[in-house]
């Protein structure tokens, strides 16, 4: 989880999913979750994870960055695939997929969308608390990060971290964080205090901004529209139809076009530029 | 200058005392700001300036004595005249609240209840007066440092207010940027009439910010005030507040004590006036002598 | 991987939309505890702490899995009522990192939750019962405890959704069919093998709750020295 | 000066790319750093002073180029030298690790491994060489600013290094512990023969500071080399490394424009004489002529 590297991206890459309304990548990534949980056929899940990576090739961030950004849940996937062996290796992979897919589908909405748009169309539905703590945890995630950049600095520097010794290094780092937990506690108050003098009446951020909905919103909203589309068809006629072919087909043909035109010309480190 | 003025902020005997027995007594000479009036507190480390702010922003509770600020006890009432002071405390970083520049710049009249459109106006004149209208979307973490300051800067402006109060706001900005902020917040106060309290270790930049001159010293004693000019000239307090004088002023001390006598200038073009003329009229002396 | 985030997708939809219903219910009753203190001191208390906890997590300690989540810490500092809620701001903000389950935001919420919940009142628990100068033994105990702890809610959870009712005739069918485990436990067809999943849960995490308390407990008896007034209950 | 020490530090094309892709590029000129000498970096906000200093600690990995401490890459040996160098990184408050002050001292003798009464003989004596023995119990957390300075460099210094590294020593403090804490630097590098590399805004310290200065300029270029004079006269350079002279550099280019030509001198005395003298001289040849 490389905050600071997703929120990198979020703010300067330039792609057309960065060009559409945060609610349009909402309800894209909610589309996508919603047929990842009613399917279970191991073809059309495999099919949505090559059509989201196609996606992630056509957002021009850095690929194999992303999806390992993603591959985090797959681990705890994997104990509940190992738990529900049943000598089937498309069981198991079906619910390693399922949770791959859900969280490239999560990283991609914010990979491309800055958080306090997120967090802007996610507002109305939350109490007053938890969306003023959202924004304040962000802002504060950042500060304290710079935090820890210094303090692991210096405990490095002053010889606290050292290849080898594990338990010193143990003991030195939770210094580290107690340390970090005393000075965010001031920071906090800190923060109370600005609140206090600006006139804080619970309006922190000041709404989504004004943008219009163009064709970038279609478009996101309508790959969304057709997977879960693919998945219901699939969900009525049963697994293993012609349909699940055609999707692997043809979500692989696409993985493997985009790839060519998008990749390829560049390198794959050099496909993100400043 | 400044004694006929208005007083907007007056300070009498006040204390404060912190939960871990800390005490600060600002005694030995009343604190008061005229309409504005641009005042500068000097002190050493730990003499109680940022807690006098922070008293002056209601945001502490003195433990005894008079405290006035625009006409109200801003422990008391704060939020009557919370419109019409503008602040930004120690720690830019920890200024900017709302997740963009315009967000945080616009945060203030937000939160007061202004329309939309006023509020439209007053940011994007203040943006564009502080020449920052090119963040408008960034987030704040993006920012340089300097440009952190001025987005604090923007937010405590925007409302136009009649006071504005500043905690050490020229640390880690460098000195280009520094020259470029002073001149900003002079401009700020002849054109509104804005009234600044600020504190700084930084003492060349006083002679440039500053009409008044309050000295704190160790717990909170106010043992100075008069005007840059007079204040670097009492060495004795100085030294008592563990403050050096400018480099100026120490180059006509040092003069002095080398039997050269001139009037004190403590800004750069004055100082080489001072200088050039002196020698032109040793010239002239010995030249008629 | 002191515990574990469930992710999407493995668990039945009636169990995941009880576990919003459950912690929407929570999150109201703490709402409600904590808007009779003042909000706006509390807003920024939450945000760092939960920005604390989310920097736990990135940090690896042993690299993949097992990074730390001062939850218990919370739970200490914060007291139950504002940690559960920094917890559901927590889970909310690391799902839409990839780094847990969407849909299960609720379920991961009440199990870490209830972690930093039980770590609170286990802590006061053993203040009153020890009175131990440096509050080491105090503060990695209620971690081992509530970690535990927490770990078997996310059992029972698990547990709990196999028994989901389109299951029930499986149930049924399996017992007086193919026969189940040689230890007795039910196989299901779609499903998880309940006892193999405890065990690799037991097997695997140790080693997190361990790390997770001995850290909790130094981090505390570190507090504890510097500013003592943050972990006493004078606090504010 | 420096030219013909042994060099302790060398880097060369140095270059730095971090992962968002802002790239710094230390190019220009080379930087090296002879035993026992005192370097001061100049350069704007953002221009690449901590990452360089960073590189140095070997806390980053270079993308490109040389760069050679105490005889070693430091991004991949540093664990060789690292009793050898002391460093005090930007934002003080962090570096201070341990719950109390002595155990913040001896933090890195201890994790060295060094023997208990060696640990504690080096850390007394640090102490009572920066005078601060009667903090040795305290928890950090209540120091004021300067104190917490004075106790970071404690430690830092508390191993005796050959070189020590400091990222804006100077900020937040008072002035008169800036000098107090010049001072201190200044006879540590007499003393023992400590070389010190530091980052500063600050322009008017420099010249009691430095041997060496460096300006860097946007981007990593090192954009110039010499002594503080030598520097401060190079007024174009300067401008383009957005820095303004010292005050005292400046008051001798308005003498000069005023058309007083006199030698530059950067500390107070030194001014104070040449000006005194000049005035003498100019009465003498009015006088002879
Ligand atoms: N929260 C606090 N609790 C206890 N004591 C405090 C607190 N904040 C400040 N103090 C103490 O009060 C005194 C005045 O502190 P203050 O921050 O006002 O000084 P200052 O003049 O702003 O110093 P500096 O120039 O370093 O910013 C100091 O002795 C300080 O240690
Ligand atoms: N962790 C980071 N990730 C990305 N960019 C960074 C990071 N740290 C620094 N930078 C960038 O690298 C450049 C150099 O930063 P650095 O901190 O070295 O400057 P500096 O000369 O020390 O500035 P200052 O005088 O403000 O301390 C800046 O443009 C900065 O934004
Ligand atoms: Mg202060
Ligand atoms: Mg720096």
């Amino acid at each position: 989880m490389d905050v600071s590297a997703i929120d990198y991206y979020a703010n300067h890459g330039v792609s057309f999913l960065h060009g559409a309304r945060a609610l349009s990548k909402i309800i894209f990534a909610g589309l996508v979750i919603a047929s990842v949980v009613i399917s279970n056929s191991f073809y059309l899940l495999l099919a949505v994870y090559f059509s989201l990576l196609t996606i992630v090739i056509w957002t021009r961030l850095p690929v194999l960055k992303i999806v390992t950004i993603a591959a985090y849940p797959a681990i705890f996937a994997l104990i509940f695939a190992a738990a529900s062996w049943n000598g089937s290796w498309v069981s198991a992979g079906v619910i390693v997929l399922k949770a791959l897919c859900a969280s490239l589908a999560m990283v991609i909405l914010i990979v491309t969308t800055p958080y306090p748009d997120v967090f802007s169309s996610i507002e109305p539905v939350l109490p007053r608390i938890i969306r003023e703590g959202l924004f304040l945890t962000y802002r504060s995630l950042f500060v304290l990060l710079e935090l820890t950049d210094n303090l692991v600095k210096g405990l490095r520097v002053r010889g606290g971290l050292t290849h080898g010794r594990y338990i010193k290094n143990v003991v030195n780092f939770s210094s580290g964080i107690g340390l970090l937990l005393v000075r965010g506690l001031d920071l906090s108050e800190k923060f109370y205090g600005v609140l206090n003098v600006r006139g804080y009446s619970g309006r922190i951020s000041g709404g989504g901004r004004h943008e219009k909905t163009g064709v970038n919103d279609f478009t996101a909203i309508v790959i969304g529209v057709l997977i879960l589309g693919a998945a219901l068809v699939i969900k009525k006629n049963g697994e293993l139809s012609v349909y699940d072919g055609c999707m692997l087909a043809l979500s692989l043909a696409a993985l493997v076009l985009s790839t060519a035109y998008v990749v390829l010309p560049n390198t794959w480190g050099r496909a993100w530029k400043k | 200058m400044g004694e006929s003025l208005e007083e907007i902020v007056k300070v009498r005997n006040l204390g404060f005392k912190y939960p871990d027995g800390t005490t600060l007594k600002f005694d030995g000479r009343d604190f008061t700001v005229g309409r504005g009036e641009r005042v500068v507190m000097l002190g050493p480390n730990g003499s109680g300036k940022s807690t006098l702010l922070s008293l002056l922003l209601g945001l502490l509770k003195p433990s005894e004595g008079e405290i006035e600020v625009l006409g109200v006890d801003p422990s008391k009432e704060y939020e009557k005249i919370r419109e019409r002071i503008g602040a930004l405390l120690q720690n830019v970083d920890l200024q900017i609240i709302a997740p963009r520049v315009w967000d945080d710049v616009s945060f203030s009249p937000r939160n007061y209840g202004y329309k939309e459109e006023e509020t439209a106006r007053l940011v994007d004149d203040i943006l564009k007066k502080l020449e920052i209208e090119h963040l408008k979307d960034k987030v704040p973490h993006y920012l340089s440092g300097g440009e952190k300051t001025k987005v604090g800067l923007a937010g405590a402006l925007v409302i136009k207010p009649e006071l504005l109060i500043l905690d050490e706001p020229f640390e880690h900005i460098d000195p280009a940027c520094r020259t470029e902020l002073i001149k900003l917040l002079n401009r700020v106060n002849k054109e509104n009439g804005t009234a600044i309290i600020l504190s700084t270790h930084n003492m060349n930049t006083v002679p440039l910010i500053a009409d008044t001159v309050y000295l704190i010293a160790e717990g909170g004693n106010i043992a100075g005030k008069g005007t840059p000019k007079e204040i670097f000239s009492q060495v004795e307090t100085l030294s008592k507040c563990h403050i050096e004088p400018p480099i100026l002023g120490e180059l006509f001390s040092a003069l002095k004590k080398q039997g050269v006598e001139m009037d004190i200038s403590l800004t750069v073009d004055e100082a080489a006036c001072t200088i050039a003329n002196a020698m032109v009229l040793s010239k002239n002396k010995t030249g008629l002598g | 991987m002191s515990h574990m985030h469930i992710p999407d997708g493995v668990l039945p939809v009636w169990i995941v939309t009880a576990g919003w219903v459950v912690t929407a219910l929570l999150l109201a009753f703490c709402i409600k505890r904590v808007s009779s203190i003042e909000l706006k001191r509390k807003v920024p208390l939450i945000g760092i702490i939960s920005a604390l906890m989310i920097v736990g997590m990135t940090l690896e300690i042993v690299p993949i899995a097992y990074h730390i989540n001062l939850t218990v810490v919370a739970g200490i500092v914060l007291g139950p009522a504002l940690a559960f809620i920094s917890v559901f701001i927590v889970d909310l903000l690391i799902s839409m990192f990839g780094h847990g389950g969407v849909t299960v935001v609720g379920l991961n919420t009440i199990i870490i939750g209830a972690e930093a919940v039980l770590g609170y009142y286990l802590f006061q628990l053993f203040k009153e019962v020890m009175g131990n100068k440096s509050m080491f033994w105090e503060s990695s105990l209620a971690a081992l405890l509530s970690l535990l702890l927490s770990t078997s809610i996310m059992l029972g959870v698990v547990y709990i959704s196999q028994i989901s009712p389109e299951k029930i005739e499986s149930i049924g069918h399996l017992v007086s069919g193919t026969g189940s485990n040689t230890n007795g436990l039910r196989v299901l067809e779609d499903g998880i093998n309940f006892s193999r999943f405890a065990k690799t849960v037991f097997i695997l995490s140790p080693l997190g709750w361990i790390l997770e308390s001995v850290i909790t407990g130094l981090v505390v008896k570190y507090v504890f020295r510097v500013r003592p007034d943050l972990i006493l209950p004078e606090r504010a």
